[in-house]
């Protein structure tokens, strides 16, 4: 077992890396033109601008760039903002912003989890029934329509209903509600569909009817049996969920002005600063990876019938 | 050029005026759109920083509530005779200040104006803002700073950077005792105190530097103060709070004790938090002015375009004169048609995009911007003789006319069968921008080049419907190119266009700061256009120092800049709605530099401005306006 | 009748004919798998209604630009005539232009849903023929499983925001964004259910006579995943309108001048508080669209399933 | 021999289905699952029902227990237990009274009919517990104890094991286990055997058998296989298309069977092959469920088939009083058709065999 969680890891390893040195090269493939405004173009002249690149450190050889990266990451440091938040040093710009996409995250994880399974188990359990078909109302209408627009319509309305406070303030915990049920909504929606489907899956199955014949009322198969079974294919999806709130929300971030990680690695490709960038994809990709093998073995926790050296058949 | 000291009584009676009777607050919540980069005020590139920068740090001079300079953190001043040398006498027992609204042990003096210079010229800290201009302006700092760069990449390897960077010693900006500094120029500057405005003149505390190293300005504890605020609090991305330096010189104007900006990017919401009592002040687009209409705020919405920051900024339209498409090619270089064109602009409707009420009055037919320069009398440069009457034209837009010009030029560069003199079937190549086919007939294929965003779209397809509505869609054909972020490296320097628009700021307080760039190879003369007569009358201007007659040389080379349509002007920056709590005309105002952005001296009051309010100050500002410039 | 048997003429006491193929008859009910797939689909009521929903829209979208000569950007210099709320002559109203927003509307719909039946195509297309053959080939397992790691670990937005930048925003840019990291979730998904397919009883008796390779995947693998491919195409057309609608509010949607549901949505989203018209007929619009897609793939996703037929 | 209703039964019936029809809505179409069958099950014997796969028969079991699909309803007829009609129960609640009870179930397949995710002893536990109203440690108990009853050794390690960690037989020992550990009076066998290897099979079969005997259940076994209804059960019932078509003791359906379809059915048991030959295979395909069916439903694949058959469904026939057929040909107007050889020659070896020693184990079957 010990064997198989590193040989995991080491596959993880290689697809990090190959994630991170491809994100690299592509961004190398925009012009450099993105570090100089109209100004800067009126105001400097080739001289100045060269210079001005070469102290950043983009005129380089690609390679030797991607070669101090790796070498500042030994030494774990991620460099420092160089056209978003200049001379920032990129750990710390992280360090503001992570903790509130990942509070909001997690807040918003508890509530649709939870929302979302409850609402998941109903579906199922009433299946073709008023639940069901409210529940279908709602998942459609929220994967199926932009989110966009639903999220701007609950900003401007919900806010003017109650008299809430349209942006997030740290200090005024109301104000924290509408985005928390922005975050939450979507999540909802996917926890209830693939739960209600799992457990539709799993009534049909054999060890459903048997346990039914032994006269187990319908609440306990249901709670005992095909609850449990259908979590257990839920469950492996959970630690990259978690793991990957830090990402946060671009549309709602920006919505209620919440300072978190949303919109950084757009802003930051699009003012090509290529350490936040480095960084976030990095990030991303060693959570992500972290993610799907946690995942694992927490499905081979729940799921008795997985050994660990089995994990690798999944992975196909 | 006479020094002058504020009219302090006045700002006071004007205080005492203006408030008479309202209740005022010691807070002011404003918002901003885009985070600043750092607190490192040396480097501005957003309207936050300069905020920052003008909010935290005072420079030597500063300019008042008639954007007159007046001293600041040095106590007065003098040049030599042909405004080469000048001398500042600083304050004495001045301090630093640190985020916690202490006093530091450093004192502001005179190697912090020079230390803080050594910082701008050094090019490792990539301070975009040193401009050409400056760095020619300056004794010596051309020459290092392009050693330095050359250093750099390798190019120059006799001499070490540290060998280089000593040869600091030899630029002309030097700390002459504890208190003193000067600046030694290359060319007669009368007007260089509005350089001494900008962010780059600011001191910093050369032991405090070297301690904090690379972080720098990273964060509110990694910079000293020594402006009228010190920042709080601050969250990135979210908040900046400023409060009130209890050691700053001029502490006592200082009437607003805590200044809250918060992050708020859509400007419906800013209006909604300004309706609930959670803002200062609002700016308003067009739309939220119409859709205030009718409520109890309508009363309290006004717009001032000389107050608002962007006013120095003018708008006009580049043509390009070396385009790769030769029907434009052809025709642009014909002052008929050049003059068509100017014609065929409906400036208000191109206007009324932003502002539907009063579109006519934010037209700016020149290049200078009114009410920003004066000479030695007192009067503006813009109504010398030759500009003023271009000002007082407003909208140029004459069908009639421009049909008219249309004619001659078609009468002269084309056979009268559409076929255009000279010009054969081409593919014109502007990739990525744009690709197209012209055939060398009518009508005549132009690439209007635009950002892709809302407004600028709009604008767009406004500008084609006006000009084939006015020349006719048999004789022009508009066609669109659209760039992402950045105009100029993806348009305007490849000439990937014909025609585009662009704004630019007046950047100090004499006509050359734009005249002096449009003349041939000039550095914003885009269109690549070429006029001897113009450029010799530039020339010879600079060389005059009574501002008189400097001024009257200008007039009449500007005039016939803009008779012969090198560019189109047609707007003015900063037409704004405002509506707001803060008593009109009790801050720094400028064009110049950071001074508009600083927040000292202002008043805030309980309830918004009215309009009728803002009329009765404006009416006593411009007479003390008036009063104050003819002294 | 039961208790009347005693009556039956005796006549019919006799041996009847023998008909083999009578006899065949018995065990089938008239059926057709796609046959039924379609009656169990008609027979709902909403998946009808929401398919005429697709069905008009459409029509609209791709008749209305051909029959009307309005012009979707024409703009009207007489200022009285911009933001006009719908009135007749302009059934939507007009934008802060002047443009007629009807006009606006339906070619903006026939944009959106160019954009999205391409990018379902490729998407499908692309990840049908990949998926495939990382099924069946087995030697393309390893570097397709890690490819499959790679892209899903790369984030959308560099994707997104990077493409328009390298190759300019514009209509194919964007098929290109999202087709770029959608194939690959449908290949895998091909691939998973050809591998289970590929070890199916049957195939593994038709490798042994000798099929070829391309036959046994066009012949027995792909007619299966043939519904499950529809449906994944129903559903990648409102994921698509709906990115669009996304890129269009980061500012790295279509050109602005182009007319698209997104660039109408995002539009009339900033003058939302005065002019809600403006917001509510494209929203509507997209909604409509989105939700019948999205639900009609599904409910043909259910009608198709084998499982559910008996 | 008169056409007649039911005759007298030889035992009080427990669990009697009369004329019970059942049907399903399937994509909007109607299907007829179990057409107006009667059966009954009467105490302490072992009913085996035989009928090729769809002809309706493990629907009519799970109907006794309430279990129909979702899509599933009794549309007609009663199914009596001990002077109930469960056919009229709508409630899971009257259900939850029967259910696993007083009528148990076990499925054909035991390797899908535990749930891997819990361990063996915890399966069989919560029936026990639930029905026997015992605490965790007595139902702990009962369950140790009725694990070993069945066969199950070091049932302390299997009570903690998963069923991955069970072999096939083991499984179905352990589903017995459950089924039977609230002692329940009708058990019902759903091919308990099929998915089992052959030597397994046996000893399934006799556990089952001596469970019965022990608890004095009455076993209700469904399966396709005639050689184990001729190892376990007492009495048959053969179906066809959703109806109980014959109905009687072993011995008088196999030796005296009078329905052509019964007739078709054992004359393709490969063990009634003779060398040589071509082994008999019944004609056609079973009647979808889609279709009405009008007279009998075998008719269009019966080659001896009478008009009637195609327009009038034949009554009961009663042939002893433990025997009856629904069949035509047991009407004094049908001519005499004869079973086929192979039946006949079945009749025959079964004499042989019965006056041969070892009638009686019929462990080995047919075989």
């Amino acid at each position: 077992m010990g064997s198989y969680i590193l040989k995991r890891l080491g596959q993880s390893l290689v697809t990090v890396v190959i994630v991170v040195v491809s994100v690299f090269m592509l961004l190398r493939l925009m012009p450099n033109s993105g570090y100089f405004t109209r100004e800067d173009y009126v105001n400097m002249d080739q001289a100045a601008r060269t210079a001005y690149l070469r102290n950043l450190g983009v005129l380089d050889n690609p390679f030797v760039q991607l070669a101090h990266f790796a070498g500042g990451l030994m030494k774990g440091d991620l460099g420092r903002s160089i056209s978003l938040y200049p001379r920032s040093p990129v750990s710390s710009i992280i360090a503001e912003k992570a903790p509130y996409s990942l509070c909001f995250g997690l807040a918003s994880i508890i509530i649709s989890m939870s929302l979302g399974l409850g609402l998941g188990v109903l579906m199922a359990r009433h299946k073709d029934g008023f639940a069901d078909w409210m529940g279908t109302l709602y998942v459609t209408v929220v994967r199926a329509i932009p989110s966009l627009i639903w999220l701007f319509f609950i900003q401007l309305w919900i806010s003017g209903l109650m008299g809430w406070p349209m942006i997030f303030y740290l200090d005024r915990p109301v104000s924290w509600i509408l985005p928390t049920i922005s975050f939450s909504l979507a999540g909802l929606g996917w926890y209830a569909i693939w739960l209600r489907r799992f457990m539709v899956d799993e009534e049909n199955r054999d060890y459903v009817k048997f346990a039914t014949s032994k006269g187990l009322p319908r609440t306990r198969v249901m709670r005992g049996h095909i609850l449990r079974n259908a979590m257990v294919v839920l469950v492996q999806y959970f630690p990259q969920q978690i793991l990957l709130t830090i990402a946060g929300s671009l549309l709602i971030e920006s919505l209620y002005n919440i300072p978190g990680m949303g919109g950084l690695l757009v802003s930051a490709v699009r003012q090509q600063d290529n350490p936040i960038v480095q960084t976030i994809v990095l990030l991303y990709a060693v959570l992500g990876v972290l993610g799907v093998f946690l995942g694992d073995l927490l499905m081979a926790f729940v799921d008795p019938r997985i050994k660990l050296a089995d994990c690798s058949g999944k992975g196909a | 050029m006479k020094k002058r000291i504020a009219g302090i009584s006045l700002v006071l009676a004007l205080i005492a005026l203006g408030t008479a009777g309202a209740a005022t607050l010691d807070r002011f919540d404003g918002t901003y759109i885009a985070e600043g980069s750092s607190f490192r005020y040396f480097y501005t590139p957003t309207t936050t920083d300069q905020k920052v920068a003008a909010n935290t740090q005072d420079g030597l001079v500063e300019q008042d509530r008639y954007s007159r300079f007046v001293p600041s953190l040095a106590e007065s001043w003098s040049s030599n005779p042909d405004f080469t040398e000048w001398t500042f006498n600083l304050r004495k027992g001045i301090m630093w200040v640190d985020s916690k609204g202490a006093k530091t042990a450093y004192e502001i003096t005179a190697d912090d104006f020079v230390e803080g210079f050594r910082h701008v010229a050094d090019p490792k800290n990539g301070i975009k803002n040193l401009s050409k201009d400056i760095r020619k302006l300056i004794f010596g700092l051309n020459n290092y700073y392009l050693d330095l760069v050359d250093i750099d990449s390798g190019k120059k390897k006799d001499i070490t950077r540290d060998k280089a960077l000593a040869a600091f010693e030899g630029v002309g900006v030097k700390a002459l005792d504890k208190y003193t500094v000067t600046y030694k120029l290359n060319v007669p500057t009368p007007f260089f105190l509005s350089f001494l405005v900008m962010e780059l003149f600011l001191p910093v505390e050369k032991d405090f530097l070297a301690q904090v190293g690379p972080d720098f300005g990273v964060g509110k504890d990694k910079l000293l103060y020594s402006g009228a605020y010190y920042i709080s609090d601050w969250q990135r991305d979210k908040q900046i709070v400023f409060k009130a330096n209890p050691f700053y010189w001029d502490a006592k104007t200082i009437k607003v004790k805590t200044i809250n900006l918060q992050k708020v990017t859509d400007p419906n919401v800013t209006v909604q938090m300004f309706q609930r009592g959670e803002l200062s002040q609002a700016d308003l687009a067009a739309d939220q002015v119409k859709a205030l209409a009718g409520t109890k705020w309508a009363a309290s919405i006004y717009s001032d375009p000389p107050a608002a920051d962007r006013f120095s900024v003018t708008y006009w339209f580049v043509q390009n004169f070396s385009s790769s498409n030769p029907e434009w090619k052809a025709f642009i270089n014909n002052l008929n048609f050049r003059k068509a064109l100017s014609y065929g602009i409906d400036r208000v409707k191109l206007n009324e995009l932003d502002d539907p009420y009063k579109p006519a009055s934010v037209i700016r037919n020149t290049v200078i911007p009114e009410g920003q320069i004066y000479d030695e009398k007192g009067r503006d440069y813009s109504d010398y003789p030759g500009i003023k009457e271009i000002r007082a034209a407003g909208n140029y837009y004459n069908k009639a006319k421009a049909r008219e010009y249309l004619a001659k030029a078609l009468a002269e560069l084309t056979d009268g069968k559409g076929n255009i003199k000279g010009v054969q079937a081409a593919k014109v190549d502007m990739k990525p921008v744009a690709e197209f086919q012209v055939d060398g007939k009518l009508p005549l294929q132009m690439l209007y080049v635009h950002f892709n965003d809302p407004t600028d779209t709009k604008r767009a397809l406004l500008l084609k419907a006006m000009l084939e509505d006015a020349f006719g869609k048999e004789n022009i054909d508009v066609q669109f190119g659209q760039v992402i972020d950045d105009m100029f490296a993806e348009s305007v320097e490849p000439r990937r266009f014909d025609m585009i628009y662009d704004n630019f700021r007046f950047g100090f307080a004499d006509p050359s700061a734009q005249l002096g760039r449009l003349i041939t190879d000039g550095g914003i003369n885009d269109g690549q256009y070429s006029d001897p007569e113009y450029d010799k009358l530039v020339d010879e201007a600079a060389k005059k120092y009574i501002l008189s007659e400097r001024y009257k040389i200008f007039a009449k080379a500007e005039a016939l800049f803009l008779d012969r349509c090198y560019v189109i002007p047609w707007k003015m920056g900063g037409s704004v709605y405002t509506i707001t709590k803060v008593v009109p005309f009790t801050s720094p105002k400028g064009g110049f530099g950071i001074t508009r952005f600083k927040y000292k001296g202002m008043v805030v009051e309980k309830d918004p401005i009215t309009v009728k309010r803002y009329e009765q100050l404006k009416a006593a500002f411009l007479k003390e306006l008036a009063a104050v410039n003819t002294k | 009748m039961k208790n009347d048997y005693a009556q039956l003429p005796v006549g019919l006491f006799r041996p009847a004919p023998f008909d083999e193929a009578a006899a065949e008859l018995t065990g089938y009910a008239p059926y057709s798998y796609w046959r039924s797939t379609f009656r169990t689909f008609i027979r709902n009521p909403i998946s009808v209604g929401l398919l005429l929903v697709i069905v008009v829209f459409c029509a609209m979208g791709f008749l209305y630009p051909v029959f009307s000569n309005v012009d979707p950007n024409r703009v009207d210099l007489e200022t009285s005539q911009w933001n006009l709320s719908p009135q007749s002559g302009h059934p939507f109203g007009t934008d802060g232009l002047g443009r007629d927003l009807w006009a606006r509307t339906w070619h903006g719909t026939r944009t959106s849903m160019l954009l999205g039946f391409i990018i379902a195509v490729l998407d499908v297309g692309i990840g049908m023929v990949v998926g495939a053959l990382w099924g069946y080939v087995r030697r393309l397992d390893r570097p397709m499983t890690e490819l499959y790691n790679v892209l899903n670990n790369v984030p959308q937005p560099v994707i997104l925001v990077l493409l328009p930048y390298i190759l300019r925003p514009g209509f194919w840019t964007i098929i290109i964004a999202l087709c770029s990291t959608g194939w690959i979730g449908i290949a895998r998904f091909v691939r998973n259910k050809v591998i289970s397919i590929r070890d199916a009883e049957y195939n593994v008796a038709s490798r042994c006579l000798g099929t070829p390779l391309h036959r046994m995947i066009s012949r027995n693998v792909l007619p299966y995943l043939v519904s499950v491919l529809i449906m994944e195409a129903a559903l990648t057309i409102p994921y698509s309108i709906g990115s669009e609608v996304y890129l269009g509010f980061i500012g790295l949607g279509l050109p602005l001048d182009t007319v698209s549901l997104g660039n109408l949505v995002n539009l009339g989203k900033n003058n939302f508080m005065l002019y809600p018209y403006q917001l509510a007929w494209p929203t509507a619009i997209v909604a409509a669209i989105t939700i019948s897609f999205y639900i009609v793939g599904n409910r043909f996703s259910d009608a198709s399933d084998p499982r559910n037929h008996v | 021999m008169t056409a007649i209703t039911r005759g007298a039964p030889e035992g009080p019936a427990i669990l009697e289905a009369r004329e019970l029809s059942i049907g399903f809505t399937l994509r909007g179409r109607r299907l007829a699952a179990v057409r107006r069958a009667d059966l009954s099950l009467r105490q302490g014997e072992t009913l085996a029902i035989v009928g090729e796969s769809g002809s309706g028969k493990s629907v009519l079991a799970k109907s006794f227990l309430g279990m129909l699909d979702k899509n599933g309803r009794v549309e007609s007829g009663s199914i009596m237990f001990q002077g109930q009609d469960l056919a009229r129960y709508t409630s899971e609640k009257e259900w939850l009274a029967i259910r696993g009870k007083r009528i148990a179930m076990i499925f054909q397949d035991p390797m899908t009919a535990l749930n891997p995710l819990k361990t063996v002893g915890e399966q069989i536990r919560e029936a026990a517990a639930l029905h026997r109203g015992l605490d965790r440690a007595a139902s702990r108990h009962a369950v140790l104890e009725t694990l070993a009853r069945v066969g199950i050794g070091e049932s302390e390690l299997r009570y903690r094991q998963y069923p991955h960690e069970f072999s096939g037989g083991m499984r179905q020992r352990a589903v017995i286990a459950a089924a039977v550990a609230c002692k329940p009076e009708v058990l019902i066998c759903d091919e308990p055997t099929t998915a089992l290897d052959v030597t397994v099979q046996a000893q399934i079969l006799d556990l089952i058998k001596s469970l019965q005997a022990d608890l004095g259940m009455s076993v209700l076994f469904i399966t396709h296989d005639l050689g184990v209804v001729a190892s376990v059960a007492d009495r048959v019932a053969v179906m066809y298309s959703g109806q109980v078509i014959e109905e009687g003791r072993v011995d008088e359906v196999f030796y005296d069977p009078r329905c052509p379809y019964t007739w078709a059915l054992l004359a393709s048991l490969p063990q009634l092959g003779v060398r040589g030959e071509d082994l008999y295979s019944i004609k056609g395909t079973p009647p979808s469920a889609f279709k009405t069916i009008v007279g009998d439903a075998f008719a269009p694949r019966n080659p001896g088939a009478l008009k009637v058959d195609f327009e009038y469904e034949p009554p009961v026939f009663q042939v002893s009083p433990s025997h009856w057929a629904r069949t035509w040909l047991l009407d004094p107007r049908a001519p005499a058709i004869e079973a086929p050889e192979t039946v006949r020659r079945l009749r025959e070896r079964m004499k042989r065999r019965e006056s041969g020693a070892s009638a009686a184990s019929g462990g080995g079957g047919l075989a």
